[in-house]
């Protein structure tokens, strides 16, 4: 379709000739196909390195955690986390909305980017897809088992019953059901399709390696695929409509999730920016969590030249936009709480500036405003060991915005005579710290035994794959 | 080259795909018939301390209901008769028939006669007799022909369903207050008297509760 | 926390209950009984006669099966329904039955119907035959029931450890008797506890004729009745005072808690109540002064107060007294009398002007001096007979609880007979109680618990609960009530005036009989009917005590000013400790009670402890002025919170060498060098659930100062001690909650109300629309005002609302343990309580303001400081039941909707427990069950599945049938008491069903009564039908000065309150001309001096002019 | 070996050529024959000669499907089945009810598209002539083939061998079924 363009485009466009604006190499080195293949089939060919294997251990170790938190829970009653009146929420929301938020690069990177025509997207977009399962997965345990009878947690799906009751569809909680669940299944699917050729290529080379076993393994889920070009048109086809379906997706999620506060009436939750508060906020640690993830794999696995600076430097970019916008996202309340002229708005926000929580407050505008701006600089971009530090930064001040929204307006309310001072209990801190070794037990998984970058879509990225040798326009 | 598969692996997904279909559709089949009162309480009819015939006593005999369950039109509970009840025609008629044997005891002893519960409602809902049978829904909606019935038997499911079916409709359900313990006789609209029976609404005012309040507290 | 109290699961296979009858083989000796088996159908309650009645006792005592089973209901698979053996007239199962009864206390008595299921007591309220109360009730009564079935109390009669049946106790007191027959009773003592028993009395005469010699003491650790001594001096006569607040227009309280501690209480606060309501601009409305040193529950009433340490009230009232009575004689007790002249002045002379239409109360704790003076002032301004009567009263011929002691000291007494108290725990400490009951060779002690006291006995009987026993009382006016048992003793206790008549060797020591014989003499005329009215009405009518005529005498009077008191200026060296009884525990006797231990204080809003009160100024001076946070947002807390817990510090409070320990509370309000010191607590020989609570303050009392007791110093410890404080915030924060104004500004503009809050310049949100409706139409059709979506209208047959009166509470808190007792609330022990985590539905919130609001966020000074002198503001708080609830929109699983008579009903069973409906109730009114508060013990919450389960029987039966018990993981809140709405409405259909007009569904006003409202001793509730113009619901919701809590987030509560209103009097030094919370609201929302949308602008909206003055706010 | 012949195979080393060859056969009039590439390669389709991939309608029906679901299940269990006062909220609005729709469009979309690319792509096909092929390893890898089926009704052992041939195709193999 270049094609069709430089057609029609009116001559100036000739003489500016954007063809000879430098393109970013998003593969370096010319590297062949048969290279990328054997870089990345040889992570999983390999034998498994012995790092892998105490991570692995560690990851499990911690994963036990939130399985003793949660059976506890079970067990004994909600009573075992700090909640109570009026904070009714506090670590199992803010996890979980952390966590989701967490996910939403992941669909972002594969999605949006993909939309956009963004190829520097390839090299990433299966891990963080990967990531953004991985952190559903975490974020759902948190509602399902916040639940006091979570044995009957099976109300909140519309399941014909001998009670002829039905669901509240009224309410922000029963969309966020349908919300996450829709978000989980279609990530997954996805994230699969994707894999699809890279399957298929595993599986010959496992067969031409004599291992029939996970010759089998990877054939039965690669589904007979054979690189057929008329497979090829549908795959792309399909491929392109579920980056189109997740594009919206990723924004109704996490706009939803918003709602579960903009539509009560507390003060501090009962606000109509949150939508794009919270979707921003969502890229913004997404992006933070992808890159905490990238760089140690990059620098492991050395696939500098499938993860270039120009990688990087889109990521820090981000970051640096959305961390912005968060950052004024956090003024305009404070704007409106006083423009409201509400006494009980106003006084919402400048308590959770000065208030008994104010610690939380300054950690977040600390890591979530000021963080980024050291992204402005590309002396810092390009210094990776800098960038991940910042970029765990990100990931903390996330947390604690979650943290402000839900405890501080619970805790001080419309009546001072209910107000409270929540505090976690041990419970909580263990289960929560659990879910860091969920998501890296299951990352590490995905990084052992599959493709962590779209071998078909790098290769369709680098120049020889064009069909007319070398450049768009001819 | 890779030849793991053989030709007839081509088959086998649409078979996996059929043959899931039919187990889920089982289950469920399964679980809807199985694990709802139309099937664990439907059909209950426990041995009794005593063999009493209610087919005997109301058939035959003609007792009115409320001869033994004397506070049903005034209270939430039905009671069961007390032994004593018994014993003011049985201290004349079959005094010696063993199977009384427990009734006349506890008549003596004043211990329970330890009749085995069939109509139970869940401890959470809150049924009430009195307002149902004084305003025209009778015995028969919820008990069945008891009148006939040598062994009480759990004949409806007595779920949420079944009551709100009714609380929705009230008017097909509806008795002439006076038929209201006539095991045997006919709902208005049953003798196609819908319109008396939308009347019977109308009079009387009946507007059965169907939130949460009616039966939950 | 070694506590452990456990409540029934809804399942409960209450088969098992018949652990607690009573064996039946007795009834078939009894003549009553054969007659009744010789009746064929034994129906006709009418012939209830005594004898019969108690043996019906013993048949509901039997029922428990029936009473479980056919209520609280059983699971599948096989579940027993077990009749009773014989009919029982007037039993009709599923129906509760209501006897009057009463619950005796002291020299006084609440006269009582209780409600029985099945022949358990699960609650009682007031008798409203008994006309003084109208129904009303108290907390402690309220609470009572509770005892009856405590697992922990005294199951057994025991000599020396090993247990003795009823035959061997009767042998053993009729030995006693037998033994000291012959000497008359030398070596014979009693302490038995004050009692207003018609048939006690009779009962120690004989055996006082019986036994001459013996000694008869009586001790009371508290007191609720004025001196004798007093009214003895200055009329010559036994006589007490009956005041008549309804009549009295000005009022001073001299330190007299009238409102909540004198055994007249409950007939005071109805009787100022009906002095204080406001329903109209031109109604009159009494004003009350209170001088007093700590912050009672009268003093939070207060239009002046004046805070006073109480050993300086004689001077005061001496200073009072000499302006009034204009004399000169009492000159010297003001001396060094530290006061504002003004004060006096001004006040004297409002009570001058309101001759025969004022009132002059004091404490019942004060000098003699103090009431003979407040006497004179009474009887000089024609009060007597108008606003006081004095009624002629039986002095007391027993000894004191010292002579006693100097009896025991001299070792002449060889037998003690211990009637209840508890003397080891609270005799005065100068006694030395223990070592003296020690010395005694036999003690015999009737206890309901297995106490102090009784551990140091040799013999201890269990005593009948009131519950258990047949009795009678007196009221606070003399009215003679009777004492019905609803249930046989479940442990074979005795009643008193049994023990009694048996060792006074009576031949029938059957209470009822010794009753019978009471009453009957009294009430004359033919004795069976007699009786039977008598137990009908739960009244015996004219028995009152007589008023009597009397005439002041100045020379009696001056006897009582013989010697004068020196007048020492108190310090952080010489401060003054106030003993007063707990306002739930009373002087310990219900340290085992749960759901008083649970209940906060009414003004420290402390549970499951009482402290060492100080005043602000006392605690800088001690050290321990909490700082707040760096930038003080909000106003500082008066006491030191550590993540929401009240982290107090624990001192020693020394008295003449003798010291306890306790954590000091800061609670604004107290006389500057006054330590306020509750007694009750810190039991060692209690149950579960008492151990632990608290720290007792007897060591500290002396027969000399029982009261009142100065020279004490404070000593910091080191140490500190969490308190369960439900209520950490105690300022309004200028917000409109409680909206307040003075009586003249009522009287212009008797809509003030409106003028208040972000309503007040904010569109209705009724809209245009909905302000022309009437309330009904409003309540059915729930106008849709500004909003996005059209609202469902309401069809049902009523519509439900209540209205509260600020006006009037006085915060007893009577209706949250009334809430518990009927809605099966559980405890959740001080552990959770401190994390917030307490269940009960209704809560009051009791604000302090000083008029000094902060400005803004950076704050003035005003949120620097704690006021030492605040006005008080209560709010009793309950679900609203919103019509447009915010807490059902999020529900996912439509567990809470609404039901079409406007009720937020809630579905426990469907309930999964997400918490959002808290998170969006703005009242925070919604309760969480975090554990399984009635399936674990309290002591093991967090054992999970690990730690026991389930509860003794014995709990069980406590339980309303008529409410599920919730279970752990379920949100639970008020919903109007809907148990009695639908029970209400069923019983109206059938009645009218049966009376052949079945049209006619609607209730009658009145005949439903919330639990709250019906205990209410104020009627400060009122709740019924909104449809019906005329029900008192209506009438009172078409006020002037009815507006809703946050009414401005449109969620319409169908609960809203009457402002409440002050009465100042102008001339007053303290006068304020507005309430002070009003002038934070002020400062806080309207600075820059223009003052809030008060008068005709009330109504239109503004909200230019609103928006303004707001956002001035904001900025800071 | 007397197994019937599925088809011939020609192996290309570069995407150009094989765009070119794809060219030649689609013009030489071929119905029944395939490109295998190891990544989708730009412009190969137009090459073919192949028509518009119709996964994109069947998304569009699951879509409708979705949002329809949505929306009639709101209506009926909270306004039709069992309608309950909930915060005065009327029983049914568009409003409450389309986030639940919008997300049940978007899930049945993918499933739509999902199970509609693997139906026109008719796989799950475990079993293929192709994957019998000694090199089609390199094909999911970094080569490329073209394959004309036998069942072509232009298909001629001769002719076609040359036309891969002639198109720079190496290593022309006959594949058995």
């Amino acid at each position: 379709m270049a094609h069709a363009e430089h057609a029609a485009a009116p001559a100036i466009l000739q003489e500016v000739n954007p063809a000879v604006l430098p393109r970013a190499v998003l593969v370096a080195n010319n590297r062949s196909f048969s290279w990328i293949t054997e870089k990345i089939c040889g992570i999983i060919e390999g034998k498994t390195p012995a790092w892998w294997w105490i991570f692995f251990g560690v990851a499990v170790f911690v994963a036990s955690f939130t399985v003793a938190g949660i059976t506890y829970l079970i067990a004994t009653g909600v009573g075992v986390w700090g909640h109570a009146n009026p904070v009714n929420w506090a670590w199992d929301i803010v996890n979980f909305v952390f966590w989701i938020g967490i996910g939403h690069a992941g669909t972002l990177i594969s999605a949006i980017l993909c939309l956009l025509r963004q190829k520097w997207r390839t090299s990433i977009n299966r891990s963080a897809e990967a990531m953004t399962i991985f952190a559903v997965v975490c974020a759902a345990i948190f509602p399902v088992f916040h639940v006091g009878r979570v044995w009957y947690a099976w109300y909140l799906f519309p399941i014909p019953n001998s009670n002829v009751i039905w669901q509240n569809f009224r309410s922000p909680l029963e969309w966020d059901v349908f919300a996450v669940s829709t978000y989980g299944t279609v990530s997954v699917l996805f994230w699969y399709v994707g894999l699809l050729p890279d399957l298929a290529t595993l599986r010959d080379r496992f067969y031409a390696a004599g291992d029939k076993f996970r010759s089998f393994l990877y054939g039965l889920f690669a589904m007979g695929w054979r690189g057929s070009n008329r497979h090829w048109s549908n795959y792309e086809m399909a491929y392109m409509i579920l980056a189109g379906i997740s594009t919206p997706l990723v924004l109704s999620v996490h706009t939803i999730v918003s709602f579960d506060f903009a539509v009560s009436l507390l003060p501090g939750w009962h606000t109509t920016i949150f939508p794009p508060y919270f979707v921003a906020g969502a890229i913004f640690s997404g992006f933070g969590m992808v890159l905490t993830l990238m760089l140690p794999l990059r620098a492991v696995y050395h696939l500098e030249d499938l993860i270039t600076q120009y990688h990087i430097d889109c990521m820090c970019k981000i970051t640096l936009a959305t961390g912005t916008i968060v950052g004024y996202a956090y003024a305009m309340e404070f704007f409106i709480a006083w423009y409201s002229a509400n006494p009980y708005e106003g006084f919402t926000f400048i308590n959770r500036a000065f208030g008994p929580y104010a610690w939380a407050y300054w950690i977040m505008i600390t890591c979530n405003v000021l963080t980024p701006q050291f992204f402005w600089s590309r002396r810092v971009r390009q210094n990776t060991t800098l960038v991940w530090v910042l970029s765990i930064f990100v990931n903390v001040g996330m947390w604690f915005e979650r943290f402000v929204i839900i405890v501080t307006s619970l805790a001080r309310d419309f009546l001072p005579s209910s107000w409270g001072y929540y505090s976690p209990s041990i419970v909580e801190i263990f289960t929560f710290f659990g879910t860091f070794g969920v998501f890296s037990t299951l990352f590490l998984l995905f990084i052992r035994f599959l493709p962590i970058m779209p071998m078909a879509e790098l290769k369709a990225v680098t120049p020889q794959a064009d069909v007319h040798g070398g450049s768009d326009h001819h | 080259m890779s030849k793991i598969f053989p030709p007839s692996a081509n088959k086998l997904p649409l078979q996996i795909i059929i043959y899931l279909g039919v187990l889920v559709g089982l289950a469920t089949a399964g679980v809807t018939y199985y694990m709802t009162p139309k099937y664990t309480r439907v059909g209950y009819a426990p041995v009794q301390p005593v063999p009493f015939s209610h087919a005997k006593h109301v058939g035959e005999v003609g007792l009115d209901c409320r001869y033994c369950h004397s506070n049903v039109d005034q209270s939430a509970h039905s009671n069961v008769p007390t032994s004593q009840t018994c014993m003011n025609c049985h201290n004349q008629i079959k005094l010696t028939s063993p199977l009384l044997a427990p009734v006349r005891e506890s008549y003596e002893t004043g211990k329970s006669v330890p009749w085995v519960w069939i109509h139970q409602t869940p401890d959470y809902a809150f049924f009430n007799h009195a307002i149902h049978v004084n305003r025209g829904v009778s015995c028969v909606e919820c008990h069945g022909k008891v009148n006939e019935m040598d062994t009480v038997t759990h004949l409806q499911p007595l779920s949420m369903a079944f009551c709100i079916e009714c609380h929705r409709d009230p008017a097909a359900r509806l008795r002439d207050p006076k038929d209201v313990f006539n095991l045997n006789s006919q709902t208005l609209a049953a003798q196609g008297k819908a319109e008396q029976a939308a009347k019977f609404v109308h009079d009387w005012k009946v507007k059965p509760p169907q939130s949460c309040s009616g039966c939950h507290r | 926390m070694k506590r452990k109290f456990e409540h029934p699961a809804p399942s409960a296979r209450e088969q098992t209950g018949p652990k607690y009858w009573r064996s039946l083989d007795d009834l078939a000796a009894t003549p009553g009984f054969k007659a009744q088996l010789a009746r064929e159908f034994p129906e006709g309650a009418a012939q209830l006669d005594g004898v019969d009645r108690r043996h019906f006792m013993k048949i509901m005592a039997a029922s428990f099966a029936l009473g479980g089973v056919g209520l609280a209901g059983c699971r599948r698979p096989e579940a027993n329904i077990l009749p009773f053996g014989k009919s029982v007239e007037g039993i009709i199962p599923g129906l509760p039955q209501y006897y009057a009864t009463a619950m005796p206390l002291r020299k006084s008595a609440i006269p009582l119907l209780a409600e029985t299921h099945q022949g358990r007591p699960t609650k009682v309220e007031g008798n409203p035959s008994y006309a003084p109360h109208g129904g009303a009730s108290s907390l402690l009564a309220q609470a009572s029931v509770l005892d009856l079935y405590d697992p922990d109390r005294a199951t057994a009669h025991t000599k020396g450890g090993a247990v003795l049946n009823a035959a061997a106790v009767n042998d053993l007191l009729a030995g006693i008797s037998q033994r000291f027959a012959a000497t008359g009773g030398t070596g014979l003592a009693f302490l038995a506890e004050e009692s207003a028993s018609p048939t006690r009395a009779r009962v120690v005469k004989l055996l006082r004729r019986k036994f001459p010699k013996a000694v008869w003491a009586e001790y009371e650790p508290v007191t609720d009745e004025p001196p004798l001594a007093a009214a003895q001096a200055c009329f010559g006569v036994n006589v007490k005072p009956l005041y008549r607040f309804a009549k009295a227009k000005r009022i001073l309280s001299l330190d007299a808690n009238f409102l909540s501690a004198d055994s007249g209480s409950l007939y005071y606060a109805r009787e100022f109540a009906k002095g204080r309501r406001v329903t109209k601009k031109d109604d009159p409305m009494n004003r009350l002064y209170v001088v007093e040193s700590g912050l009672t529950l009268t003093g939070s009433m207060a239009d002046h107060r004046l805070r006073l340490a109480s050993s300086h009230l004689l001077a005061f009232t001496a200073a009072l007294g000499g302006k009034l009575l204009s004399t000169e004689v009492l000159k010297p007790l003001t001396e060094g009398l530290d006061v504002n002249q003004k004060w006096v002045d001004e006040c004297a002379a409002d009570l001058a002007a309101h001759r025969g239409e004022c009132l002059v109360v004091a404490g019942n704790h004060l000098p003699a001096a103090v009431h003979g003076i407040v006497y004179a002032i009474n009887a000089f301004l024609g009060n007597v007979g108008q606003t006081v009567d004095f009624v002629g009263v039986e002095p007391s011929s027993a000894a004191s609880i010292s002579d006693l002691a100097t009896a025991l000291k001299g070792g002449a007494v060889k037998t003690l007979v211990i009637l209840g108290g508890n003397p080891a725990y609270n005799a005065p400490a100068d006694l030395d109680w223990a070592a003296l009951q020690k010395s005694v060779a036999e003690v015999i002690r009737l206890g309901y618990f297995a106490d102090e006291t009784s551990i140091l006995a040799g013999t201890h009987l269990s005593a009948a609960h009131y519950l258990e026993s047949w009795g009678d009382a007196r009221t606070a006016d003399g009215t003679i009530v009777p004492v019905q048992p609803m249930i046989m003793p479940l442990f074979g206790g005795l009643t008193e005036i049994e023990v009694l008549a048996r060792l006074a060797g009576e031949p029938t020591a059957d209470p009822y009989a010794l009753v019978f014989t009471t009453i009957t003499a009294i009430a004359g005329g033919e004795p069976e009917k007699a009786m039977r009215r008598f137990l009908h009405d739960g009244v015996l009518a004219g028995s009152a005590y007589a008023t009597n005529a009397v005439a002041f005498d100045q020379r009696g009077a001056r006897a009582l000013l013989r010697e004068i008191p020196k007048l020492a200026a108190l310090s952080l060296k010489n401060l003054e400790v106030r003993f007063i009884a707990d306002h739930k525990m009373d002087d310990g006797r219900f340290a085992n009670n749960g759901w008083l231990q649970e209940c906060p204080d009414p003004i420290t809003k402390i549970s499951w402890d009482n402290a060492i009160m100080v005043s602000p100024k006392l605690g800088k001076e001690l050290g321990i002025d909490p700082k707040g946070a760096l930038l003080q947002v909000a106003r500082k807390e008066e006491n030191e919170f550590s993540i929401g817990k009240e982290n107090a510090r624990v001192f020693e409070l020394a008295v003449g060498g003798r010291k306890i320990r306790g954590p000091v509370h800061i609670q604004p309000g107290l006389s500057n060098y006054t330590v306020v010191v509750p007694l009750g607590y810190g039991r060692t020989a209690t149950g579960h659930v008492g151990k632990g609570a608290g720290f007792s303050a007897y060591p500290l009392r002396t027969s000399a100062a029982m009261h009142v007791a100065t020279g004490a110093t404070l000593t910091d410890t080191g140490t500190r001690l969490l308190l369960a404080n439900v209520q950490e915030h105690w300022s309004m924060e200028g917000r409109d909650l409680v909206r307040e104004a003075n009586l003249d500004e009522f009287k212009e503009n008797p809509a003030y109300v409106s003028g208040i809050g972000m309503e007040s310049h904010t569109p209705s949100t009724i809209g245009e629309v909905g302000k022309k409706m009437t309330l009904a139409q409003r309540s059915a059709q729930i106008p849709r005002g500004g909003s996005l979506y059209d609202n469902p209208s309401l069809d049902g047959h009523h519509q439900w609302g209540m209205s509260i009166d600020l006006n009037t509470c006085i915060g007893c808190n009577a209706c949250v343990v009334a809430c518990q007792a009927e809605n099966n609330i559980p405890i959740v022990g001080k552990e959770q309580v401190m994390r917030g985590r307490e269940m009960h539905w209704i809560r009051l919130d009791r604000y302090y303001s000083s008029g000094t609001a902060d400005a803004g966020a950076f704050g003035g000074e005003g949120n620097r400081e704690l006021p030492e002198d605040p006005q008080v503001s209560l709010q009793p708080i309950a679900c609203m039941q919103c019509e447009l609830a915010p807490c059902e929109i999020v529900c996912p699983v439509n567990a809470t909707v609404h039901d079409e008579e406007g009720i937020n009903v809630m579905a426990y069973n469907r309930c999964i427990g997400t918490r959002y409906c808290a998170n969006n109730c703005p009242y925070k009114v919604r309760r969480f069950n975090f554990f399984d508060y009635n399936e674990r013990s309290l002591d093991s919450l967090y054992l999970g599945q690990l730690g026991p389960s389930g509860m003794p029987e014995l709990v069980k039966m406590v339980k309303n049938p008529e409410v599920s018990v919730r279970m752990r993981g379920v949100m639970e809140k008020c919903t109007y008491c809907i148990q009695r709405i639908q029970n209400g409405k069923i019983q109206h259909k059938v009645k009218v069903a049966q009376a052949g007009s079945p049209g006619d569904v609607v209730v009658p006003d009145g005949t439903i009564k919330t639990a709250c409202q019906q205990v209410c001793p104020v009627e400060a509730i009122v709740f019924g039908n909104i449809l019906d113009e005329k029900s008192a619901v209506s009438q009172a919701k078409a006020r002037a000065h009815d507006y809703s809590l946050l009414g401005y987030l449109n969620i319409r509560p169908r609960t809203t309150y009457l402002g409440k209103l002050r009465n100042p009097n102008p001339q007053m030094p303290d006068y304020a001309a507005l309430p002070l919370s009003r002038a934070e609201y002020n400062q806080k929302n309207h600075p820059a001096g223009h003052g809030e949308h008060g008068g005709a602008r009330a109504h239109e909206p503004a909200p230019a002019h609103g928006g303004e003055p707001a956002k001035k706010e904001g900025h800071k | 070996m007397a197994a019937p012949s599925y088809g011939l195979i020609a192996t290309f080393d570069t995407a150009p050529g094989l765009y070119r060859a794809a060219q030649q056969v689609r013009d030489a009039g071929y119905r029944n024959w395939d490109c295998i590439t190891p990544l989708p390669v730009h412009g190969l389709d137009k090459a073919m000669g192949l028509k518009r991939s119709i996964v994109p309608r069947i998304s569009l029906a699951g879509g409708i499907t979705g949002f329809v679901t949505g929306m009639t299940m709101v209506w009926w269990t909270d306004a039709f089945d069992y309608p309950l006062l909930v915060g005065g909220k009327p029983m049914f609005s568009p409003m409450f009810a389309f986030p639940v729709s919008y997300e049940l469009t978007i899930l049945f979309t993918a499933f739509a598209t999902i199970i509609g690319m693997f139906v026109v792509n008719g796989l799950p096909m475990h079993y293929h002539p192709v994957l019998k092929h000694d090199h089609i390893r390199r094909g999911m890898d970094d080569t490329f083939f073209i394959v004309i089926e036998a069942r072509d009704p232009r298909f001629n052992l001769a002719n076609t061998s040359a036309l891969l041939a002639q198109a720079g195709g190496k290593d022309i193999k006959e594949l058995e079924t």
